[in-house]
């Protein structure tokens, strides 16, 4: 599955960018994080446990950085395991953007489920995904500290003066959450 | 399956305490979608509390202009009961088309809006028909019950025990079903009543059931199919599966709901 | 482990279980009752009907602890002194079955439909069988049987 | 004996049995001290095993042992095989990867299984292998057959360069291509023939056990060809030898082709028995049987008819790509060749035929014979693209199809595709067919559909199959590995009942009762006194089995040849008895007499005199009423039929409401009528599922889609209306009973007749299945086509 998105974060990209490297924002951004631990530089693993209706699975993954390329992104890989459930992998692109005094965040995940998840749960992979990706970054914007902007945000994205890279702590815990949420698609 | 400490008691009371003494408690009302979800490992959860023997759950009455329908009461009571059949028919043909006979003999109506599958079809009986859902702590409008795939209003320890439905003056219900798991890849529940008039729509919804005010507007003007010529919901948050995608939810959402008012009446 | 109770085809049982145990797996396996098939995971095929209290359910989505107390009725326990049940016998005369696994399904879930409706239509009967998946026949001579059967016990 | 031989719809005599929860499939059997093994699958569809750590699953409670590929092969222990040759154009033949018992190095598809645990409870065994840790290097996948074969495609086998499997023709393309050159008019259509999991409703499960004290094995499984299994792991596991190993297939909840082949958790299932000492039992979950069941069909073809202008056909060229999974299985060769190409001359004399296919491995399940196995998929080409011919070239498309029929007294007829077919009336069963569907009141019930806003539509198929596998010869000469003729034994007891042994296996067909009516109708004796025995080889003597509805011409060739066995021994017996000369003993309806006499003798009294004589020739005649007999027709069976299907299609929602479906079949000498049109509902079932229902889908990643039955469609009895059949039959001219099968006729007539009403009715082609969104898709682009 393929999946794009924007948010528009009422808060300077400085604030913005130490939000995503703050584990305590990123707790309450992901219900059910656990732990978040750096491995090296540019690899990290994680622990999630996500209860979603009948479904409760606990969820471990691991990500890496690659082609890096400050101030303008980078592509972020990952895997989240969840034992007999499945697993789901995948990439992003990530770009974090000025916009006057706010920030905006821009994604394009690719996203693979399999196993269980993807052979029982068919139904519900694109919604749940898309849902996922969309509680994620507006409990993230909401809890960085300015009310979250619900209008759309304009295509046309000014240019970033400097981005040293996104923290990959927000993509750790954000595909894994994807993935652990893709849990739930399993109902009858 | 993993294995689970099991509890089946006899009150709201003894369930509530099974629940708060349990590491990671899970509450089973018929089983019909727990039960699935443990056989496939998706859940280990270390007690399942059973409510199927509290007899103040089950059920079903009339009080005043509303027809009250206990959580544990099973789909084909629901279907076959007389004072749903003739106060509500909506409601009961909606429940005689839930999963299949041995399904309907099984699940109930509390696990079922409990659950809040994104495609169930009791959420667009509840929300398309104004109705309360009562819990061992409060009473709760449907509107505010759901909200949002596989969520509902209710805490951690919060039990269903009854749904109360206005008696509309007029209401229809309309599904296509997923041709395999029987689930809605669109239902439409339509109704004129104490509640207003009101349209709910459930199989279509990334987030679950949602209403459509354009067609409550159209319909507020002239109950009838012909008032939604024209109106349309759109795709963009529309699920999209192997059986249908937004597009044709979208436009399977006008035709049911055409359908839902001509069975109205 | 925990105990459970239950009458089976008239006979009281007792057996040990598991919380986890499935009302499939206890007749299968404890009571060595294997008419009663387990055609699918999802709950969808419903080769596992059986009458719990009356009423057909799927045995392999309900526990053998939820089963306490009740009346069990298998497709073992529909023939009476060696005659075939009217719905067993409408079954063989219009050849209502091929494979025969998912056959003990179908006839108790025709037996539900029987006791609520002694004159069910078509389709009537087709609507009810959504819930057992016969593979081998294309349903037309299962609809027959169960049509015929309504007939014979009606009288 | 007329009420219950030949012809009679004599009621089942296994349906006791079933009806009352005593039937005995694999998994009610159980063995003492049984052991349960659970496999572990693979949740990729292309990854390197980089390794596999078992020590944690090995130490979890109940585990008796935790096996991987590493350790079927110290013991020599082989994978699933082919069963059949096919030589490309290029004279080579087809490129076989080799398989192992479980996935080594490299897992291929998703469900592939990587590791079994055999525990003391199922729970535990499943427990533990959530312990095994193995090291998967995910790879890029490719589940396409076009984007298998482009350049730079993943390459799933290093023995099978470019992932092709074989790339093969048939027919003469010089002679299609100048068909072509004088042409009138030309047709051209792209079909896709939707992949299929076949579902059936008992899932696989097989018991191995181990009897040191004898060193001999025994595997209960759900095989719808017992010897053949047990040929195949003697000869090619190495799990023999054959006399130590018995194969018992018992009752078998439906086949429909997925029960043929030796499949990789039946062989490891039989080793760690062994290994371990203790029966071992595996069933399939569902959610198994989706994933590494052998699918079927899963073809993209493009098709052209070059017509004159009066609508005679002169020639057709088919090219077709076929998708063969993972790897290659007994029939996945000889399904998509010679099983499809043989029939592409349908039912039409067209001069000029070329077909060529090329088969491609992809990362999904392998694809194998699914109920008709090619002749489906054949029946397909040929009549979707007549149809169209019709339509444009504005003829009756009844009218099209009866001018280019072969002809009933030109049979039998040499087609451009290799057979030749034994007998057939095919404008009797199109006329007959019109008849039943009241094909002239059509317009005027399409005219009352459309004055309720509802689309309706009438589709056809006159199709022909190639059925009864068996020619030994033929099936040589072609590429197949063993002969397929069949076979019977015929016991009768001293008290005058009788126990048939055949190769044939039964798993829903009726065998038990079909069989026991020929030895009924030929040796006189009611069939209640007739037991029919099959499955287990270590009773019925060295058979095929059944598959290609073969067990009527081809097993029951066989029943029938040992009675005539029976019935000359018997006349010898008698005239030792009557004191007569052989010449002058005469048999009729299970009685001997000596002609001008009264003296006369029951089979039964004969039976008596065989086993216990006071006085009984024994230099001359040997004791005994027992007579073994082989049967391997000259020629496969060509049944045929005419069928027609009418749907009503709601504009509004797309969705297809079936009307009437009627089937004519030929399908030679009916034995058992009720059974005959049972086998034709059940086929029936499966057509209108794969047009209308059934797909499995595989996401570009090779993840399996349609999983479980809440995704995969399967017919219910609310999706089809009750069927109108009727038999013109032409007895085939070399089986003695003159059968032709009955067991696939409907799956292969029913998908074309089916599609083409949907497309009569909505005006555009469109894929099966004709799912509500599809229809209502196409729908739309024909009203903005129309704009």
């Amino acid at each position: 599955m393929e999946m794009s998105g924007q948010h528009r974060i009422l808060a300077p990209r400085q604030t913005v960018w130490e939000a995503l490297n703050d584990p305590e924002i990123l707790k309450l951004a992901i219900p059910g994080c656990e732990e978040i631990e750096k491995t090296s530089d540019t690899a990290f693993t994680a622990k999630v446990k996500l209860k979603i209706g009948p479904v409760s699975a606990k969820f471990a993954g691991a990500v890496s950085l690659s082609d890096l390329d400050p101030p303008n992104g980078y592509t972020i890989s990952g895997e989240g395991k969840g034992g007999a459930a499945g697993f789901a992998k995948g990439g992003a692109k990530v770009h974090l953007d000025e916009d006057g005094g706010a920030t905006i965040l821009r994604y394009e995940v690719q996203a693979q489920v399999g196993g269980k998840l993807a052979q029982i749960g068919s139904r519900l992979v694109d919604s749940t995904a898309k849902k996922m990706a969309e509680d994620f970054f507006g409990k993230f914007s909401a809890a960085v500290g300015a009310p979250e902007e619900a209008e759309a945000v304009p295509e046309a994205i000014t240019e970033a003066p400097e981005v040293r890279g996104l923290s990959p702590m927000v993509w750790i815990v954000g595909l894994i959450a994807i993935v652990a949420v893709l849990l739930m698609i399993f109902a009858v | 399956m993993y294995d689970f400490n099991y509890h089946r008691p006899k009150s709201i009371d003894e369930a509530l305490s099974a629940l708060s003494s349990a590491s990671d408690g899970k509450l089973m009302g018929g089983g019909q979608t727990l039960l699935p979800t443990l056989k496939q490992r998706l859940a280990s959860p270390s007690d399942v509390v059973d409510l199927s023997a509290i007899s103040e759950l089950s059920g079903i009455t009339e009080q005043g202009g509303a027809i009250v329908i206990g959580a544990g009461t099973c789909h084909a009571e629901v279907a076959g009961n007389a004072s749903v059949q003739s106060k509500i028919p909506a409601l009961a043909a909606l429940a005689e088309g839930i999963g299949d006979p041995q399904v309907r003999n099984r699940g109930t109506i509390g696990g079922s809006i409990a659950n809040n599958d994104p495609a169930a079809d009791y959420p667009a009986a509840l929300v398309g028909l104004g109705a309360t859902v009562k819990t061992n702590m409060r009473e709760v409008a449907a509107d505010d019950f759901f909200t949002g795939m596989f969520e509902t209003a209710l805490a951690d320890d919060e039990i269903v025990t009854a749904v109360s439905f206005p008696v509309p003056e007029k209401a229809g219900y309309a599904k296509f079903p997923n041709p395999a798991s029987r689930y809605a890849i669109v239902g439409v529940m339509a109704s004129k009543g104490p509640a207003g008039v009101r349209v709910a729509v459930t199989g279509a919804g990334q987030g679950g059931v949602f209403r459509v005010s354009a067609m409550e507007t159209a319909l507020a003007g002239h109950f009838s199919a012909e008032a939604l010529t024209g109106v349309s919901v759109p795709a963009d948050d529309l699920n999209a599966d192997l059986h249908a995608s937004a597009e044709y939810r979208a436009h399977l959402v006008g035709v049911m709901a055409k359908r839902a008012v001509d069975a109205a009446g | 482990m925990p105990s459970v109770s239950m009458t089976v085809n008239g006979k009281a049982v007792t057996g040990e279980v598991e919380g986890r145990t499935l009302l499939v797996e206890f007749l299968r396996q404890n009571l060595n009752l294997t008419g009663t098939h387990v055609g699918c995971d999802t709950s969808q095929c419903g080769a596992c009907v059986v009458h719990v209290n009356g009423k057909s359910i799927k045995a392999c989505t309900t526990l053998a602890v939820q089963a306490e107390g009740a009346e069990i009725i298998t497709i073992e326990g529909m023939a009476t002194n060696g005659d075939l049940h009217p719905i067993q016998a409408a079954f063989k005369e219009h050849h209502g079955l091929q494979c025969g696994f998912c056959t003990p399904g179908m006839v108790m879930s025709a037996a539900d439909l029987l006791q609520r409706n002694s004159n069910p239509s078509e389709p009537e009967v087709r609507e009810w069988l959504e819930g057992n998946i016969c593979r081998c026949t294309g349903y037309q001579n299962i609809v027959k049987a169960i049509q015929a059967a309504a007939q014979a016990m009606r009288g | 004996m007329a009420e219950t031989g030949i012809g009679a719809s004599v009621r089942r005599k296994e349906d006791n049995r079933f009806l009352t929860g005593k039937g005995r499939y694999t998994d009610d059997i159980n063995r003492l001290g049984q052991a349960y093994a659970y496999f572990l699958l693979s949740p990729h569809a292309r990854a390197k095993i980089n390794g596999i750590d078992t020590g944690a699953a090995k130490q979890a409670p109940g585990v008796l042992g935790v096996f991987t590929a590493a350790d079927l092969a110290a013991d020599g222990v082989g994978g699933p095989i082919c069963g059949w040759v096919v030589t490309q154009k290029n004279g080579e033949p087809h490129k076989s990867p080799a398989v192992s018992a479980l996935a080594s190095d490299r897992v291929n598809y998703v469900g592939e299984q990587v590791a079994v645990v055999v525990a003391e409870t199922l729970t535990q065994a499943k427990d533990a292998a959530e312990l095994i840790e193995v090291d998967y290097e995910p790879q890029q996948a490719v589940t396409k057959m076009k984007a298998s074969l482009a350049k730079g495609a993943p390459q799933l086998h290093d023995d099978v360069p470019g992932n092709l499997c074989f790339d093969w023709e048939i027919g003469d393309k010089a002679a299609a291509d100048a068909a072509f050159a004088k042409a009138h008019h030309v047709t051209k259509i792209d079909i896709l023939n939707n992949r299929l999991i076949p579902n059936a409703l008992e899932p696989r499960a097989a018991i191995g056990e181990y009897d040191s004290g004898t060193d001999s094995s025994t595997l209960y499984t759900t095989s719808q060809n017992p010897h053949v299994a047990r040929l195949v792991l003697a000869a090619f596991m190495g799990l023999g030898p054959e006399n130590k190993l018995r194969v018992v297939a018992p009752d078998v909840g439906g086949g429909f082709g997925s029960k043929i082949y030796v499949y990789r958790d039946e062989i490891v299932t039989l080793w760690a028995a062994k290994k371990l000492g203790r029966p071992v039992k595996w069933t399939a979950e569902r959610s198994a049987s989706f994933l590494n069941d052998a699918h079927g069909r899963d073809h993209d073809t493009h098709a052209e008819l070059a017509v004159d202008k009066d609508g005679n056909f002169l020639g057709l060229r088919v090219s077709t790509l076929a998708n063969v999974g993972a790897h290659n299985q007994i029939f996945s060769t000889a399904t998509p060749s010679y099983l499809y190409g043989c029939l592409l001359a349908g039912q039409y004399k067209t001069p000029a035929v070329y077909g060529e296919v090329k088969t491609v491995f992809t990362n999904t399940a392998p694809v194998d014979a699914y109920r008709g196995a090619g002749r489906p998929e054949a029946t397909f080409v040929v009549e979707r693209l007549v149809e169209k011919t019709a339509r444009e070239m504005g003829i009756d498309r009844t009218e099209l199809r009866r001018r280019n029929f072969i002809q009933p007294e030109q049979f039998p007829y040499q087609t451009p595709c290799l057979v030749q077919y034994d007998s057939g009336d095919f404008p009797l069963l199109l006329n007959r067919g019109m008849e039943v569907i009241d094909y002239a009141g059509f317009p005027a019930r399409r005219q009352a559909s459309a004055s309720r806003g509802k689309l309706r539509g009438l589709g056809l198929s006159c199709w022909v199959e190639a059925c009864g596998l068996a020619p030994s010869a033929v099936v040589g000469a072609l590429g197949g590995g063993v002969g397929q003729w069949e076979s019977a034994n015929i016991k009768f007891n001293p008290t005058g009942s009788v126990t048939v042994f055949t190769g044939s296996h039964s798993h829903g067909q009726g065998h038990e009762t079909v069989f026991a009516q020929i030895v009924s109708e030929h040796l006189g004796i009611p069939v209640e006194s007739v037991e029919v025995v099959h499955g287990d080889t270590a009773v019925v003597p060295f058979g095929m089995g059944t598959y290609g509805s073969r067990s009527g011409p081809v097993g029951g060739g066989a029943v029938y040849k040992a009675a005539q066995k029976i019935v000359e021994k018997g006349r010898k017996i008698a005239a030792h008895l009557f004191e007569a000369s052989v010449e002058d003993v005469e048999y009729a309806n299970g009685t001997y007499s000596v002609a001008g006499t009264d003296k006369t003798k029951t089979m039964a009294e004969i039976a008596f005199a065989a086993y216990v004589p006071h006085n009984y020739p024994l230099d001359e005649l040997e004791p005994g009423l027992d007579e073994t007999s082989f049967f391997d027709p000259m020629n496969f069976t060509f049944p045929s039929g005419a069928y027609f299907a009418e749907v009503e299609v709601d504009p509004d929602t797309g969705q297809v409401t079936i009307l009437d479906m009627v089937g004519i079949d030929d399908v030679g000498t009916v034995m058992n009528p009720m059974i005959v049109t049972g086998q034709l509902h059940g086929g029936f079932a499966q057509g209108i599922g794969q047009a209308l229902y059934e797909q499995c889908v595989y996401d570009d990643d090779g993840q399996l889609l349609t999983g479980s039955l809440m995704d995969y469609c399967m017919p219910r009895a609310d999706n089809l209306p009750s069927f109108k059949t009727e038999e013109t039959n032409q007895p085939c001219p070399h089986n003695p009973l003159g059968v032709k099968g009955c067991g696939e006729a409907g799956a292969i007539g029913s998908p074309a007749a089916m599609l083409n009403a949907v497309v009569d009715a909505i005006g555009v082609d469109i894929d099966m299945p004709a799912t509500p969104e599809k229809v209502w898709r196409a729908l739309q682009s024909r009203a903005q086509a129309a704009e």
